[in-house]
C-alpha cells in the first residue's frame, strides 16, 4: 500500500498497466511490446485498450504489431528475451496460451536451465482471464496450468497498485513471468461484479515495485482465513464484510503471486485462524487451490480445525447465458454459507 | 426441385427451369436479407441491453454464407469462427433457434451454453461455431476424413476470416486435408482485417489464394460481394470434393460493413474505402437480379420471420442454473 | 484381476495395447488409428512399437501416418469423432500435446458442452510419459495438465492387464480420453526402474475391460496409505515391501484414472489408516497429487493422524545426465524415509 | 583472414588468396571431418554403454551445419534440433564440452543438464537445442528481432528438418520473419525422411523451397552434400539479411546415413536409395578438393582432438545430485 507521504492519483487497473509499460519502456531500451492489435492506428490498443497512445510515444519498432500467431509472438518473446531483450508479450485473452503452450512450456520454462542456467529468458506474458459472457473459449482463467510449469513465475493482480508494481517487477524479472488480469476488473465496469467495491486505487506518481512472491493480507481477522485472487477477491472481502456484521472475523489474503507461492503468509494466517478457505474463478480440479490446500495440509495440518474448503468455479465449460454462468463461479453468498458452516 | 437441391447443378435453361431459377434467384436473396436484418436486429437489442455477452457481426459478408452453403447438402458440414451469424443462418439453424441462443435461453440451438460465439447445431451439420481463430482449420479435417473412411460423399466446409491463415492451425489443417485428399472446401473470407490489423501488415502476399499453392491445393479467388460468384466456385469445389479429388480454397474478397466486434468504432479503417465497399453491397448486387416488388415481397416475410424469432427468443424460458452442470460428459 | 477360469498369457503393456487396438479395429469399423510413424512399411509402428503389424492387417486407409503435424492430428481426431467415428491419435511423446493444447482444451474437451450436449467426441489420444534419460523436452509426465480440463478423462495404466482393459474402454467411451502410459514399462526393459518388479501380467484372452473411473487396491494395509501411479506405483510397492519387514503395513492405492479420480476408495484407505503419502512422477507444484491432497484434506480431515505427504518429481525441468535425474524423480528410499517419519 | 572471417567475401584470387583458398577448403573439410568421427565415436561409446540416453546422429548432412557455419560469425546464432551434434561443433563447441554433455559430466557445454537433445552454448552463439521438431521457428524469430530492435548486423540461423515444416511453428515464424523482415537464414536439411516417413507422404509440393513463396520469402534449392554450393547460398542469405532485406529459406537436399536414431534399422529406406546418396557423402564430394596426404593429416588432427575429448568427459566429474535443483531460475 502506498505510504501517505508519497504522492499519488487514483488509477483503474487498466491505466496502470498502462503507466507500468510506458514507464519501464521509457527506462529501458531493451523494453518492448508485441501482440495483436497493440498498435494500430485508430485501433484498439489491444483488446482492452491497455496500451492506447503507447504507439504514438515509441513508434512501430517497440509497439509491434503481429500476425495472428501466438506461437510466433511466444517463441519471438522467448527468443528475444535469450538476448537480453525484455518483451512484453499480449494474449488478446488468456484462452489463446493453449495456442503457444510449447513455446511457454517447452520453450520458456526450460531453456535456461537446459542450457545448464547459461543464459536467462527475461519475458513478460500478459493475458487477461475471467468469466464474462463470452462463452467456453473466452472465459477461462487458466492459472493453474502454468503454476505448474517449473520455470515459469505466475502473478495475479487484482487493483490498480499491486497491478502497476507487480507488472514492473515481472519486466525486470529474468525470468519468464505470466501476468493474470481479470477483465471485469480493468476499469469501472467490474465495479458491480466486484461486489460495487471501487477498483480503482492509489497510485503513486513516482516509480515504485511490488515484489514477486509476497502474499498482501487485505484484511485482518482470527476466525477464518480466506485465499482469493480477481474478483472472487473482491467476492471474499465482500463475505467478510457481511460476516463481520455477523461476529466472524475473517482474514483476507491476496497471494498476489501463485508461483513462487508466498505459503508463509498463509501458514501463518492459517496457524492463527484453524480455517482456510481457497476461492478461485478457475475450475476446480486440478486449480491452484489444490496446490495450497496440499501445502497447508501437510505444514499446518495440526492447527486445522476444520476441513479445508475450496470455492471455485464449477468442473464445466464456461456457458453463454448469464444465468449459467452465474451458477457455475463463485459467489458472495456460497462463501458466506461456507464459512458459517465451518464454524457452525 | 428446391434451391437447395439444385446443389452442384449449373443453371437451367428452358422455360420451367426458368421459373426455378427466378425462385431459387430470390432464395439466394432472401437468405442474405434475413442474415442482414437479423444482424441489424440482433445489434439493436444488444444495444438495448437485451441481448447479452458480445457480438461479432457478419452484415456485408451475406454472399459469402450464403453461395457457400447453397451448394451444400443437409448432411454436409460446416465449421465456423467467432462471427458465425450469417454461417449459422444460411446452413440452416433457424432464426428462432439461434435468437434464442443470443438472448442465452434454453431453446436456443446450443440450449443456451454456446452464445453468439459459438452458434451452431449438429441437426443440420454446423458445428458449434469455434471462437478460436483458426480452430475450425484442423477440426474440420476430421470431418472430412470421417466422411472419407466412411466412402460418403458428403463434403465439409470451413470457413475462416484471412486473419486466420497466419495461424499454425491454417497450415497444418491445409497441409493434412491436402495430403490425405480430404472432401473438403475451404472458405476464406478475406475482409481485408483482422481486428484492426489489415492483412497487408501480416503478409507479405495479399492473396490468401497464393498460400494455398505451398500444399498443392487448387485455389480460386471471388468476388465475396457476388453470391452467384460465391455459388460458382463452391459448385466446382464442392464437386470436385465429392468425387474424391481433395480440398480446394476459395478466397472470398469481401468487407465487413461494421466493426470488428460490438464497440469497434473503425478509425483504422478510411471513410472512402468503407464506401466504395458500401457500394458493392451484396444486397444491391444480386437485388439488381431481382424486381423491386420481390425484394419488398421478401423484406415483408424476412420481418416477420424475425418478429416472430424475437417473440420466441423472449418468451423462451431461460436455463435452470443447474443445467450449467448438464452436457460436460456424454 | 483376471478370475481363475478365464484363460490368460503373460503380455507386456506394449502387447496388451496392440492387441486392445487390434480387437477395437476388428470390432468396430469406426475404430481408426492415426499419428506420426505409426504405419510406415519398415519403420517403427510407433515411436515405441505399440503399433507393430498393425497396418498389415488394416491397411493405409485405418492406420494414418500423418504428417509431423499434432494440431492436425488432435484436431482431426476430433472432428472425426464429432461424426461417430472413433480415433485413437497417438502423440509420440507426451511433451507433444503441448503442440496440441487448443484442440485437446478448447475443442475435444468444450465442444460437446458448446452444443448443448448435443454432439459428442469418442476420442481417444495416447501419450508415454516419462523422464528416461532423454532430458527435459521428452521426458516430462503431463497428466496434470489435463486432469485439470473438464470434458476430458484421463487414465493412467501401469500394467499389462490393466491397459488393456481401460484402453478398450477408453475407445468404447463417449468422450475424449488421454491415456497416458509410461515409457519404462512398455516392455521389459523398465523392470529395473520398476524396483525388479515383472511387468508383464496375465492377460485374458477373451474380450474384457476396465472401468473408468474405478482404483485399485494393489496391496492392503492399514498404517498408511500410498497412492502412486506408474513407475512411482512400483516403487510404492518396492517400498510397501520394505516397510513391511519393519512390522508396518501400507496399503497401496493405483488410481488407474485420475479423471474422474474414484475419491471413495481413497478416502475409504485414509479413513482406515488415518495417512496418506501420495507419489507421482510428474512435479510437484499443481501436479494431481495436490487435488489428491486437497480432496482428503476436505473430506478426512477428522481421520488424518498425520500431515498429508506428496512425493513427487522436484520442480526443475528434467535434467540429461543420469545422476541427475536420479536426483529429481521419486526413489524407494525417499518414500520409505517419509513413511517412517510420519510413523515415528 | 582465417577462413571463419572469410565471411561473406568471394572465393580469393591472386597467389596468397590461393594458399588462404586451400587452407580454407582444408578447414571446411576438417569441419565435416570432426563431425563424422565424432558421430561415429559416440556411436560406439553409446553401444558400449559409456554414454547414457538417446542419439540422433548427423553422419551424412555434415555439409550443411559446416557451410552454413563457415559463413556466420562468432556473434551470430544459431537454432538447432534433436539432431544437434554437427550443428553444435560447426558453430563452435568444443568436442571436449560436447562430448562432456553426452557423458553427462559437469563440464559439457550444459552441465550435463541438456544431453544429446540440447547440446549447445551461448557463448558460442548456439541455443541449446529444441528438441520439439519446429520449436527453433518461433525462437528464432526473437533472435532475429532482438537484432533487428537493437540495429547489429548479427544474423541468426535456424536448422530444421523437412518434416519440422509441416508444423504450424514452421508456418507462423516464418511469416512472422517476413513480415518483420527479420535477419534470419532458414536451414532446412531436407534428408527425405521424417523418422520413417518419406516427405511425398506428408507434403503434396516435393521442394520445401516452394513453400517460401507463400510468405514472399526467397529461397534456394541446394546441394546438401557439397559444402561449397550450400557455402555459397548461406553467403548470399545471410549477406541480404544483415543488410535489412529480411529473411531467405535455403533447402538443402541431403541424407542422414545412420537411423533416424540410435535403435533405426532402416528398413523403410531401399538399399538403391542408400548407395546412391553414399556415393555422394560429403566427404568424398569435398574430399577430391584437397590432398590425400592433408586428408591423412586431418585425420590425424581430428583422432588425436577427439581422443582428447573423450578423455576430457571420462575424466570430468559428475553433477552432484544436488545441482539438479539449481539453474531452473535466474
Ligand atoms: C487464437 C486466437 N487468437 C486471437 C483471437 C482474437 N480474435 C478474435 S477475432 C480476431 C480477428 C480475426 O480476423 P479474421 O480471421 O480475418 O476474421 P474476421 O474477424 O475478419 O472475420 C482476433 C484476433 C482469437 N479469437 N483466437
Ligand atoms: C513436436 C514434435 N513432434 C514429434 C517429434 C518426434 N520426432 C523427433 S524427430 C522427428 C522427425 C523429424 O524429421 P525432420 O524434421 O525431417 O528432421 P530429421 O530427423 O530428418 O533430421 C520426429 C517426428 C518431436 N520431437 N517433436
Ligand atoms: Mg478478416
Ligand atoms: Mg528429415
Amino acid at each position: 500500500m502506498p505510504e501517505t507521504t508519497v504522492e499519488t492519483r487514483r488509477l483503474t487497473i487498466a491505466e496502470a498497466l498502462r503507466e507500468a509499460i510506458a514507464e519501464e519502456m521509457r527506462r529501458d531500451e531493451d523494453v518492448f511490446l508485441l501482440g495483436e492489435d497493440v498498435g494500430v492506428e485508430g485501433g484498439f490498443g489491444g483488446a482492452f485498450g491497455v496500451y492506447l497512445g503507447l504507439v504514438e510515444e515509441f513508434g512501430h519498432e517497440r509497439i509491434i504489431d503481429t500476425p495472428i500467431s501466438e506461437k510466433a509472438i511466444a517463441g519471438a518473446a522467448v527468443g528475444a528475451a535469450v538476448l537480453g531483450m525484455r518483451p512484453v508479450a499480449d494474449m488478446q485473452y488468456a484462452d489463446f496460451l493453449f495456442e503457444c503452450m510449447d513455446e511457454l512450456v517447452n520453450q520458456a520454462a526450460k531453456l535456461r536451465y537446459m542450457s545448464g542456467g547459461k543464459l536467462s529468458v527475461p519475458m513478460v506474458m500478459r493475458a487477461p482471464v475471467g468469466t464474462t459472457l463470452r462463452g467456453a473459449q473466452h472465459g477461462q482463467c487458466p492459472e493453474s496450468y502454468f503454476v505448474h510449469v517449473p520455470g515459469l513465475k505466475v502473478v495475479a493482480p487484482s487493483d490498480a497498485y499491486h497491478a502497476k508494481g507487480i507488472l514492473k517487477s515481472a519486466i525486470r524479472d529474468d525470468n519468464p513471468v505470466l501476468v493474470f488480469e481479470h477483465k471485469l476488473l480493468y476499469g469501472s465496469k467490474g465495479r458491480e461484479a466486484a461486489g460495487g467495491f471501487d477498483l480503482t486505487a492509489e497510485v503513486p506518481t513516482d516509480d515504485y515495485t511490488v515484489p514477486i512472491g509476497k502474499a498482501i493480507i487485505k484484511r485482518s481477522g482470527i476466525d477464518v482465513t480466506l485465499v482469493a485472487t480477481h474478483v472472487s477477491l473482491y467476492r471474499a472481502l465482500a463475505a467478510a464484510d457481511q460476516l463481520a456484521s455477523e461476529g466472524i472475523e475473517c482474514e483476507v489474503i491476496d497471494p498476489l503471486t501463485l508461483n513462487p507461492l508466498d505459503e508463509q503468509a498463509i501458514f501463518g494466517s492459517v496457524q492463527k485462524t484453524g480455517r482456510l478457505v481457497i476461492v478461485h474463478e478457475d475450475t476446480l480440479t486440478g486449480g491452484w487451490g489444490a496446490e495450497v490446500a496440499a501445502r497447508v495440509a501437510d505444514d499446518c495440518l495440526a492447527y486445522l480445525e476444520a476441513p479445508i474448503k475450496r470455492i471455485a468455479t464449477r468442473d464445466v465449460p464456461a456457458p453463454a447465458a448469464p444465468v449459467l454462468e452465474q451458477a457455475i463461479v463463485p459467489q458472495v453468498e456460497t462463501i458466506v454459507a461456507t464459512v458459517k458452516e465451518m464454524l457452525g | 426441385m428446391t434451391p437447395s437441391k439444385r446443389a452442384e447443378a449449373d443453371l437451367p435453361g428452358g422455360a420451367s427451369a426458368q421459373a426455378d431459377t427466378a425462385a431459387w434467384v430470390e432464395a439466394l436473396y432472401r437468405g442474405m436479407l434475413l442474415i442482414r436484418r437479423f444482424e441489424e436486429r440482433v445489434y439493436r437489442l444488444f444495444l438495448e441491453g437485451e441481448i447479452p455477452g458480445t457480438l461479432h457481426q457478419y452484415h456485408g459478408q451475406e454472399a459469402v454464407a450464403v453461395g457457400v452453403c447453397d451448394v451444400l447438402r443437409p448432411d454436409d458440414w460446416i465449421t465456423s469462427t467467432h462471427r458465425p451469424h450469417g454461417h449459422a443462418l444460411a446452413k440452416g439453424v433457424s432464426a428462432r433457434a439461434a435468437m434464442a441462443e443470443l438472448y442465452g435461453k434454453r431453446t436456443g440451438c446450443c440450449a443456451g451454453k454456446g452464445g453468439s460465439m459459438h452458434l451452431g447445431d449438429p441437426s443440420v451439420g454446423m458445428l458449434p461455431a469455434i471462437a478460436i481463430v483458426g480452430g475450425g482449420n484442423t477440426v474440420v479435417t476430421g470431418l472430412g476424413l470421417a466422411m472419407k473412411l466412411r466412402k460418403s460423399d458428403q463434403v465439409a466446409a470451413c470457413f475462416f476470416g484471412e486473419g486466420a491463415t497466419n495461424e499454425g492451425a491454417f497450415h497444418e489443417g491445409l497441409n493434412f486435408a491436402a495430403v490425405e485428399r480430404l472432401p473438403i472446401v475451404l472458405v476464406c473470407e478475406n475482409n481485408l482485417y483482422g481486428a484492426s490489423t489489415p492483412y497487408h501488415r501480416v503478409s507479405l502476399v495479399p492473396d490468401v489464394a497464393e498460400r494455398a499453392k505451398a500444399y498443392g491445393v487448387p485455389a480460386r479467388i471471388v468476388d465475396g460481394m457476388d453470391v452467384l460468384a460465391v455459388r460458382a466456385a463452391t459448385a466446382e469445389a464442392v464437386a470436385s470434393a465429392r468425387t474424391g479429388a481433395g480440398p480446394t480454397l476459395i478466397e472470398c474478397k469481401t468487407y465487413r460493413f461494421t466493426g470488428h466486434s460490438r464497440s469497434d468504432a473503425c478509425d483504422y479503417r478510411t471513410d472512402d474505402e468503407e464506401a466504395e465497399w458500401a457500394a458493392r453491397d451484396p444486397l444491391l448486387v444480386h437485388g439488381a437480379r431481382l424486381e423491386q416488388e420481390a425484394i419488398e415481397q421478401l423484406e415483408a416475410g424476412v420481418r416477420a420471420e424475425l418478429d416472430d424469432a424475437v417473440e420466441f427468443a423472449r418468451s423462451s424460458p431461460l436455463p435452470e442454473p443447474h443445467e450449467a452442470l448438464d452436457g460436460v460428459y456424454a
